[in-house]
């Protein structure tokens, strides 16, 4: 398949500390690619240098092959690269309705927006149950649905979720897992940032594994052992 | 040096207590819009000390200087654990509430046949002490300049203590200071207090210099233009402030090159260089770079 | 230097030797070019004109006088005994404190608050700093 | 009693013109979270250019409008060009100082363009005050209010029904979830500055108008008002600014009444003193201020 999403040799820093060293990854159209890696390897800044939050210090990010290093993150909106950021980043002071209406706030056509509306209300019904809600009044869990829906209404080529599944109860993150098998049924491309590897790589069609911010190891999920991969994802690849 | 020259300085120098009064404040993470009110209380306290019950200046500025820092602490007392803004507007409420408290206040007395004293709106004249003991202006200026070394000197020595440290650890981060065991409130009393005896010690030597003293002379531009000299020359060290004041006061006015049009130069001139330093000329960084070049 | 040293240490506390109180007046015309004005003092002391002294005029606004000063400007003795000449370029109308800086046989400094406008200068009514309400 | 009722419909005549001026306030302070000490002297600059306007050309009441409106939201543009979009990921002190170094520039050169010391200015209403009940209320109070109620109502219609609006509010609420959702900041907030700026123009031509003079006290003046009536509605709030500007113009017209003018404005700043000393919950429940530096 098809590459969507192809970095070479990305470099990020904040300051003079280079957080990114050179990350080079593809995701493949249609797939869910998953990023493994202990804490402060870079995940985060990898997705906030891609949805272009952060600037990069050198290399290219290619998505359907235009090179958007750089670009504000409103521009890279449009372009169809969608980000559901780390702790559901919501509007808490207004209702989930006006939070979903925002994620849209690039489309035009309201028929269209309140058609995808009710879509997502069917797909998630406890947004539907607390629509008229402030966002700052929901559990967790809905904030988290509410965050991918938001990305969702602005109809995204790409998703890239950062750990989703943070700080939820369990039954919460099967649901969380469900949806994100569901978006893939659907033809939506995921990068997916995750501690929960164990969980990631179910359903995951590759994955790549990064530390102090570089690429050391990419494969598929049967390629190694699960226990190996988890042992290297936090426990590190030291060499015996 | 002519008349005018020793004006600058003298104006330099007296501008320069009010601006390190907003600076301690600002180094414990304080933002006051109202030290000109404290310099007020020392100006209006010295005058009626001197020219009401001739009380020589030494001894009136001491009295003074105990009345703003009581001022300071009536003000701080119930504000000081406001954050921030909220802050800074209540210093703003403050000061206007004490420059009309002094357009109220009438307190006269015949002394030598004349009346003399505060007198509402109209303002206090005959401020003479000085003139009376036929100080010449250049005198008044070493005067206010050896002052002002002391109070530098007494600054640049707690900044290199270890209370200079605590001072500075609570202006970045409070909750930390706190946890690690500073009395937060009780040392932001203190500087405040402190702060409030330097603006007063400013004000005695204003009236002392211009012998009249209105209520208007200590409104809210005095109090933003202190505040601002602070934040231009830098919060890295005590001489950061008397860099904004003499970059407003003594170079561009000294200059009289631009004349009327002086302010328009120097807010441009402040605006660009807050791009190019939002902390300030001497801020911390500078302040480093300095000292590793020199030790 | 050693006037002031006394003082410093010393700080005698001494009942304030009043000077007899100097009484000062100005009338003002405006030149025709803008903000400069020709100007008589009349200095009195004890009601008598006082002649033979130095003066020296500058004006401040009120609001932040330590920063908005102009270059004082000598007087040079007038006709009548008591009266001085000079030239004042202020930068603007409107209400300015003028600060006479008195010396030879008296030492002293005046503040006089006067109101500059097209015609000439009045004494300013001293209203308070806030502004009126209509 | 008359005498009551009275203050109050003078108190709330001149606090609908504190509103205008605290929310132009709120706008800026609710999306860029920075103080703008230029925004008096902006409306000023407005003023004078209108003046000037009037001096020299037969002008209608509504083009002095525009013309204060449009200078004041030029000057607004470029104190947001030079003291907010340098500093907006920097420190809210360094743009706030920025902002107090452009209110001396602007003060300045609208005192050296036009240096008499007051200026007429065409008066609002002509007429009689409107009588009834045994009440008065001068005409320009009168557009005061309705302004000041046109702009709440045109407003809210604003924030809470255009996609503007919706930016806007999530700018506030959330600005890097803004961006995330395709919300160009950078935008956003340069409209909200003329957005602001323009509501003050509005406010200093009809403070001008219904005063009939202008002085340079107007750009200190309308700051400190602005700024007084935004914290006693509780800093950041639209409503807030609205309700707080109509209370400080009762306060100011009780206390005048009661104590005479300079009480009106020791009443004022006491109460904000106390109002900040005591800091009641209700006044943060809208936003949580991170410390200004």
């Amino acid at each position: 398949m098809a590459a969507l999403l192809s970095i070479q040799d990305l470099v990020t820093a904040y300051g003079k500390i280079e957080a990114l060293k050179g990350v080079s990854l593809e995701v493949a159209e249609g797939s869910i690619t998953c990023l493994l890696g202990p804490n402060g390897a870079g995940k985060t800044t990898l997705l906030f240098t891609t949805a272009g939050v952060l600037k990069p210090r050198s290399g290219t990010i290619r998505f359907a092959g235009k090179d958007i290093a750089g670009h504000p993150p409103h521009r890279i909106v449009r372009t169809g690269i969608a980000l559901v950021p780390e702790n559901r980043l919501v509007f808490p002071q207004m209702t989930v309705i006006e939070n979903l209406r925002a994620g849209a706030y690039q489309r035009s056509g309201a028929g269209e927006i309140e058609a995808d509306i009710d879509r997502l209300m069917q797909r998630f019904p406890r947004l539907r149950e607390r629509a008229a809600q402030d966002a700052g009044t929901l559990s967790g869990g809905e904030q988290q649905m509410l965050a991918v829906a938001r990305a969702l209404m602005s109809r995204p080529k790409l998703l890239l979720m950062d750990e989703p599944s943070l700080g939820l109860a369990p039954l919460v993150v099967e649901e969380i897992f469900r949806i994100i098998s569901d978006l893939h049924r659907d033809g939506t491309t995921i990068l997916l940032v995750e501690q929960n590897a164990y969980m990631a790589l179910q359903v995951a069609q590759h994955f790549y594994l990064i530390e102090q911010g570089k690429v050391t190891f990419s494969g598929d999920p049967g390629s190694l052992e699960q226990d190996e991969v988890i042992r290297r994802a936090y426990l590190g690849t030291a060499r015996r | 040096m002519d008349d005018y020259t020793i004006g600058v300085l003298t104006n330099v120098g007296l501008f320069s207590f009010l601006a390190l009064s907003a600076y301690l404040l600002l180094v414990v993470g304080e933002m006051s819009f109202g030290q000109q009110a404290f310099f007020g209380v020392g100006a209006y306290a010295g005058g009626v000390l001197t020219a009401l019950y001739g009380v020589s200046l030494p001894l009136a500025a001491l009295g003074a200087m105990a009345l703003g820092a009581l001022a300071a602490l009536a003000v701080g007392l119930p504000t000081l654990r406001l954050k921030g803004l909220y802050f800074a507007m209540s210093t703003l409420a403050a000061a206007e509430m004490a420059r009309i408290l002094f357009e109220l206040l009438i307190f006269q007395k015949t002394v030598g046949g004349e009346t003399v004293g505060p007198d509402g709106t109209q303002g206090f004249r005959g401020i003479r002490w000085v003139f009376e003991r036929g100080v010449e202006p250049v005198e008044y200026l070493a005067i206010i300049y050896a002052l002002l070394a002391a109070v530098l000197i007494a600054l640049l020595l707690i900044e290199r203590s270890r209370l200079g440290a605590v001072l500075r650890s609570v202006g970045s981060d409070s909750e930390l200071a706190s946890a690690l065991g500073v009395n937060v409130g009780r040392l932001k009393l203190g500087v405040a207090a402190a702060a409030g005896a330097l603006a007063a010690l400013g004000g005695v030597l204003y009236a002392h210099h211009n012998t009249y003293i209105e209520p208007r002379n200590f409104d809210i531009m005095l109090g933003v233009h202190s505040l601002a000299y602070a934040l231009i020359g830098g919060l890295g060290t005590a001489l950061g402030p008397l860099v904004g004041v003499a970059l407003d006061i003594g170079a561009l006015e000294g200059s009289q090159v631009f004349g009327g049009t002086r302010m328009i130069v120097f807010g441009g001139l402040v605006a660009v260089l807050l791009i190019l330093r939002p902390r300030g000329l001497l801020d911390e960084r500078a302040v480093q770079w300095i000292k590793a070049r020199f030790s | 230097m050693d006037k002031s040293a006394l003082f410093l240490i010393l700080g005698a506390a001494a009942l304030p030797l009043h000077a007899q109180g100097i009484k000062a007046e100005l009338d003002c015309r405006f030149t025709g070019t803008d903000f400069v004005y020709d100007c008589v003092v009349h200095l009195a002391r004890g009601g008598a004109p006082l002649a033979g002294a130095q003066v020296s005029i500058g004006a401040d606004m009120p609001s932040m006088p330590m920063a908005h000063n102009l270059k004082p400007v000598k007087a040079k003795p007038g006709a009548k005994p008591g009266d001085y000449e000079a030239r004042l370029d202020l930068e603007m109308t409107g209400e300015w404190a003028l600060k006479l800086r008195l010396a030879g046989p008296v030492r002293d400094q005046l503040v006089l608050h006067y109101e500059f406008d097209e015609k000439g200068a009045r004494p300013a009514l001293r209203r308070s700093g806030t502004p009126p309400r209509k | 009693m008359l005498d009551l009722a009275q203050n109050t419909l003078d108190g709330l005549a001149l606090g609908a013109s504190y509103s205008l001026l605290a929310l132009g306030f709120t706008l800026i302070f609710g999306v860029l979270r920075r103080m703008n000490l230029s925004y008096g002297p902006a409306v000023l600059f407005g003023c004078y250019c209108a003046t000037w306007t009037h001096l020299n050309f037969q002008a209608g009441l509504i083009a002095l409008a525009v013309v204060t409106i449009a200078a004041t939201v030029l000057a607004g543009a470029y104190v947001e060009r030079l003291c907010f979009a340098p500093h907006r990921r920097g420190s809210a002190v360094a743009a706030m100082v920025a902002s107090f170094a452009l209110w001396m520039q602007i003060e300045e050169v609208a005192m050296l363009a036009m240096p008499r010391h007051i200026y007429p200015f065409p008066q609002l209403f002509e007429g009689a005050p409107l009588q009834f009940a045994g009440l008065s209320l001068p005409g320009d109070a009168l557009v005061m209010l309705a302004a000041t109620a046109a702009v709440c109502v045109l407003l809210h219609r604003l924030l809470y029904r255009s996609r503007f609006g919706l930016a806007v509010r999530a700018a506030i609420d959330n600005p890097l979830a803004a961006s995330l959702a395709g919300i160009d900041l950078a935008r956003t907030f340069v409209l909200v500055f003329a957005l602001a700026s323009a509501i003050g123009g509005l406010a200093g031509y009809l403070i001008v108008a219904s005063h009939g003079q202008v002085t340079p006290m107007l750009g200190m003046w309308s700051t400190l008002k602005g700024l007084l009536a935004m914290m006693l509605g509780g800093l950041g709030s639209l409503p807030g600014a609205v309700l707080g500007g109509l209370a400080l113009g009762l306060i100011e017209a009780h206390s005048q009444w009661f104590f005479g003018p300079q009480a009106r404005d020791l009443v004022a700043y006491l109460l904000l003193f106390a109002l900040l000393a005591a800091r009641p919950a209700w006044m943060t429940r809208w936003t949580t201020i991170r410390s200004a530096s």
